[in-house]
């Protein structure tokens, strides 16, 4: 297992979302793959994933949005981690973001523009955030 | 007011108590009158009506098929309801309840149906109907020719069901249970318990009236791997407490777990369980339907997959001589479905279910034995929630979920024990890998564990949660069994 | 020279007068080498062969998905065989010819080419292998990483067997019976089983260089409600007669009914009969496999609703446990398909085949009673057509057909008796309503009166031809029984 | 049963299309709605169709094609008829006339300027034929 243990995730599934299967699946391979995970589960408010960041020193705040409302619930998120000091935490979101399945290019662009640093489409296996991390926090 | 759970039918004037709570959560609970809901739902045409269509079916010996379908504007959303039933040809109809309002953020509901004004376009994932009121859910009643049903996942529902309910709407889906443990993190069972109670007694009234309203107990749970044995206890301990409340028109729900001998096997014991524990209660004149639900897992993403998904929930419900289907649509895993996907899903859902109509799977030995185990899991896990009550359900239900004796794979409820392990045999049937606590004998035990050691021996490995993680996304990766690459 | 049917296998040196003149039909029969083909599909990778294939499939228990696709142009339809295979994960590939090179007009078939590159569409139903030669066939062989068949109709395929056998194909669908009755008007059938023994002589020779050519029969006939003892008869002599000369590689062909019991039936049983009548008839090393074929007749126009079909035609074939199926679409009322529909259809299948791999249909009562009427019927029909040949299969089969002791329904063949007339019964299978000349004894014959009575009674209407056309349309309107409205 | 008897119907399918069912099942239908119904079956030729309209005398000509070809078989037929001195003979064709699912106004285009006076999609139920029967001929 890689010496991933550094970084501390905080993973949670925002709003009034209670998806819980996707969720544990990451926080599982989260770590095994030797990352700290802090997860704080469904139905977490923008607050608790502000605090649990703050509580734990986190690196990156990985974003659930399963059932529709994402938009709605992410916007103002990155304003908020900017008001805590929160500005080198990474923020990655993903899930079933919007209603309905529309242009994922639009969908991409609008979260980006609500400050994500990196936003993924339906299905994204967790594999791919784990190298994604490797690569944004050069662990390779 | 303190949540208190009732061991009969909640006495009528504590009810109005209660009631006069409720209905001042939000301003539309205002317009319920009961008489007056009452005699509209005295008016309304028998076709309109659910618990009719159900006898009707059970009659004919056919399926019906039901969409899922909600967006947050009224007359958005009777366009779509009337699509769904001119264009996708739906047998009865749902009003997909939106998230918010599920947790009674009404506040945030508003703000979804304002913004979707705004965008143009559905920014909640269901109907709204508390911030609409009754006379918009009336319109949505007219607006069709088949009755309508609430669908949601609401822990709280009482204000909800009043609304509804006096809007004209003939069943409502959900309880204490079902609609708490997968649907919330942090409400205590005995509180969603009591609030069940009150949406049952609530049906109780109109039913002393002379109006049958449908109640739908939610089968699928958290839709993941759920054993039969499970689902099935929750289901009728909710069918019980239900009837405790004066409910007679009941429909008992089952979420597809794919292997057909298993599925089948379910269906049947269901409605053969709950007729038994009824009468054990002396409940001998509640009417039982039931209802399957296509696979409620993770889908694959590829559209025509899906609709491979949807055909072979189609046949399994129509093989297993189930009352009602929910059908699923080929956008399930990338989002709520446009109506001309909602539509497809429900037209290839009825092409195999009118095909399959006079087909039924024939008694067998293995067929038998499916049977056996969940008749078996069943009466042993009841029994002792029923022990667990003391003469009091409800507070058994609270008791058993705690010691571990109920317990639901990956629920989110912090209520949920969270023990259990469910995991495929070698022919795709739901066991189980971790017991937790539930009251199981040790033939019980001896039978999951060489179900599932077969598995091993053929995919040679061990048992792990590793297996559990590909059976999860099996279904969405093309297969059934989480085979190791 | 004068058509001869042959009692054993054809002689080598006979043959050779014979093809020498069948060369001779169209310039590109001078392209064929025996020798040196032989040596091509001596190098030929193992993945690319078919025998291999169905072994492997018949080992690991699955069931193979096959498209049907054929255009105009080499260049297209290399094209469209990758995509079937990347995109629809086809597990093996079709070549289909197209209708005038099935009957032996390869002037018209020219045109269509010559047309199709004008038009920039294919004009063709298929593609004309026989024009386009063994070079182009070898190049469409190349191309994809599984095995290609040839797939058509043709009562005369003596030359298109040459040129796609030389041109590295390693399975070659067709009959004398099932690729005359069904594909014309006025082939006499001692003409047809000639040249089929001739195609199956060529396909010896390549066994005796140590070359397995798999040799598929046309099970679904019509396509229209053939009962499986229709097509099991004919199936299985086809299989003697390939047997005769040679072959060593048969899949077994059906096509699927709807009713689920009476397809478990037909294909467990397809299997075992002809493995009992090739023992007779003293052949002990032939690998058989057998093909599904999702519903041949009518479609619903509808494509969600067509994907209900298909999926039910998957599921059936999973069940059953046949080694293969061949894949319909959801253009198929309509025409023949996009490569996106193609592909759509493949993919829809193969997701319902894998979550079925590892289930099948449990042994009953209901299940054993259609095995013992299909292998009564069968027996009885083959007795009778051994009889007739005294020594010779071949000529018996003629002479059964002019008796209608063979009959097919709805066949547009003069050579064809025309009597039968089925229709299904009160669960959807399908029945004899007019028995023509079939030798069928009392037993059987009140079997079928009894079943289709019973649909009768249930209909409160006396079973006539209005019956049949009801269930003609059936499935297009998105029933199995065609029930009066 | 209408008085249908005086009208003729050539009823058959064209070129190398052995599609059988369907040509029954109009047989039929025709029949009981009290036409005269000249059957060639499957497989007819341009010729086929002339000649059995000259010797039967008949007022429409019903072609099927089914299986894609159906372009290259009706092509010049309408010619034909005219040559045959069968100007008032009637031109109905119907059935999967082109490969593929096509744009069906162009299709109908297509057979309607090689000469047929009414051209049918796939799916038509016979009954909608005997409708149109019963217009063109005045039949009512
Ligand atoms: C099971 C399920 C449920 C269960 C959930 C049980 C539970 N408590 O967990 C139940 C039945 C209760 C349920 C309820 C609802 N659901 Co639901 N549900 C599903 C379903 C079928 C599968 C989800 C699942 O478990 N998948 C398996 C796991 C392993 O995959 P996953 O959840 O997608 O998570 C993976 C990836 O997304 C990714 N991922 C997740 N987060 C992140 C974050 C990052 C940064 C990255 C990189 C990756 C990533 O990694 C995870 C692990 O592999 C999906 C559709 C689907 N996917 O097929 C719908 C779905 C998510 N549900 C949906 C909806 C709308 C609802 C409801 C509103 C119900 C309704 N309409 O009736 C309620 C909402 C309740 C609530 N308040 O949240 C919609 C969302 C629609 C949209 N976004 O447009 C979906 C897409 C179905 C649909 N097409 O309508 N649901
Ligand atoms: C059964 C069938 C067969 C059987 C036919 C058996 C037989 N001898 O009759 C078999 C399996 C042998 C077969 C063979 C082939 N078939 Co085929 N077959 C079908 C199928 C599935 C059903 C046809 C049928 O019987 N329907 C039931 C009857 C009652 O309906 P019908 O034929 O459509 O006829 C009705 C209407 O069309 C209408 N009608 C017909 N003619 C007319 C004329 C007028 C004026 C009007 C108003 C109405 C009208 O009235 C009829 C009665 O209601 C169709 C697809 C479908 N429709 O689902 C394909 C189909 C017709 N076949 C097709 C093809 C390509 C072939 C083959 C080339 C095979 C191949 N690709 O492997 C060969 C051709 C052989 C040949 N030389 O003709 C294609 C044609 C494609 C196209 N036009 O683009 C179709 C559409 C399938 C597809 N989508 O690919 N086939």
């Amino acid at each position: 297992m890689r010496e991933n243990k550094k970084i501390t995730i905080v993973l949670g599934v925002i709003g009034a979302d209670v998806h819980a299967v996707g969720n544990r699946i990451l926080h599982h391979a989260f770590s095994e793959a030797g990352f700290n995970v802090v997860n704080i589960g469904v139905m977490a408010s923008q607050e608790e994933f502000i605090n649990a960041a703050i509580e734990t020193n986190a690196d990156v705040i990985v974003v659930s949005s399963l059932y529709g409302h994402g938009e709605i619930d992410c916007r103002g998120l990155k304003e908020k981690t900017v008001e805590a000091g929160l500005t080198d935490v990474r923020l990655y979101v993903g899930g079933n973001l919007v209603v309905g399945k529309q242009d994922w290019k639009e969908t991409e662009k609008k979260f980006k523009n609500m400050g994500f640093d990196r936003v993924y489409p339906p299905g994204t296996m967790p594999q791919e955030v784990i190298d994604d991390l490797i690569e944004d926090f050069n662990l390779s | 007011m303190e949540v208190e759970l009732a061991k009969g039918k909640i006495d009528w004037d504590y009810f109005n108590q209660l009631r006069s709570e409720v209905l001042q959560a939000w301003p539309t609970g205002q317009e319920v009158n009961l008489e007056e809901a009452a005699a509209y739902h005295k008016e309304l045409s028998p076709q309109r009506r659910f618990p009719e269509l159900l006898k009707a079916a059970e009659r004919e010996g056919r399926t019906l098929a039901q969409p899922r379908a909600g967006v947050a504007l009224l007359q958005e959303h009777i366009e779509l309801l009337q699509y769904l039933e001119k264009e996708g040809e739906a047998d009865c109809l749902p009003t997909t309840i939106d998230s918010y309002t599920r947790q009674n953020r009404y506040n945030e509901a508003q703000k979804g149906i304002d913004e979707s004004r705004k965008e143009g376009r559905s920014m909640l994932n269901g109907f709204p109907a508390v911030n609409h009121g009754v006379a918009a859910c009336r319109e949505v009643i007219e607006a069709v020719d088949v009755p309508v049903q609430v669908r949601h996942g609401t822990p709280d529902a009482r204000l909800l069901a009043e609304i509804t309910l006096a809007g004209g709407f003939t069943s409502f889906e959900g309880g204490g249970i079902s609609y708490n443990i997968p649907y919330a993190k942090a409400v205590p069972l005995e509180r969603s318990l009591a609030h069940w109670q009150y949406v049952d007694r609530l049906v109780g009234y109109y039913q002393d009236q002379g109006i049958t309203i449908n109640r739908e107990l939610f089968g699928p749970l958290t839709g993941t791997l759920v054993p039969p044995c499970i689902s099935h206890s929750i289901g009728i301990i909710e069918a019980l407490l239900a009837a405790q409340q004066g409910v007679k028109s009941i429909t008992l729900g089952y979420g597809q777990c794919g292997s057909l001998l298993q599925d089948v096997a379910a269906v049947i014991t269901l409605k053969e369980l709950a007729a038994e524990y009824l009468k054990k209660f002396g409940y001998t004149d509640v009417e039982l339907s039931t209802v399957f639900h296509q696979w409620m897992g993770g889908f694959p993403q590829d559209e025509s997959r899906a609709f491979g998904v949807i055909g072979w929930g189609a046949a399994s419900a129509a093989l297993a001589k189930a009352n009602k289907v929910i059908v699923k649509t080929s956008h399930e895993a990338m989002g709520v479905p446009t109506k001309e996907a909602n539509a497809a899903g429900i037209k290839a859902t009825k092409q195999v279910l009118n095909m399959l109509k006079d087909q039924s799977l024939p008694e067998s030995e293995e067929l038998r034995v499916e049977k056996d185990i969940i008749c078996k899991e069943v009466r042993v896990i009841l029994d002792r929630v029923i022990d667990f009550g003391e003469g009091n359900l409800a507070l058994g239900t609270v008791r058993a979920f705690k010691a571990g004796v109920l317990d639901v794979p990956f629920a989110p409820s912090k209520f949920n024990y969270g023990k259990l392990l469910p995991a495929r045999d070698n022919n795709g049937a739901v066991r189980l890998l971790d017991f937790g606590n539930l009251p199981f004998s040790r033939e019980i035990i001896e039978f999951h564990q060489e179900k599932i050691a077969e598995r091993g021996r053929e995919e040679g490995r061990q048992p792990s949660f590793q297996m559990v993680i590909d059976d999860i996304y099996a279904i969405g990766k093309g297969m059934l069994v989480g085979r190791p690459r």
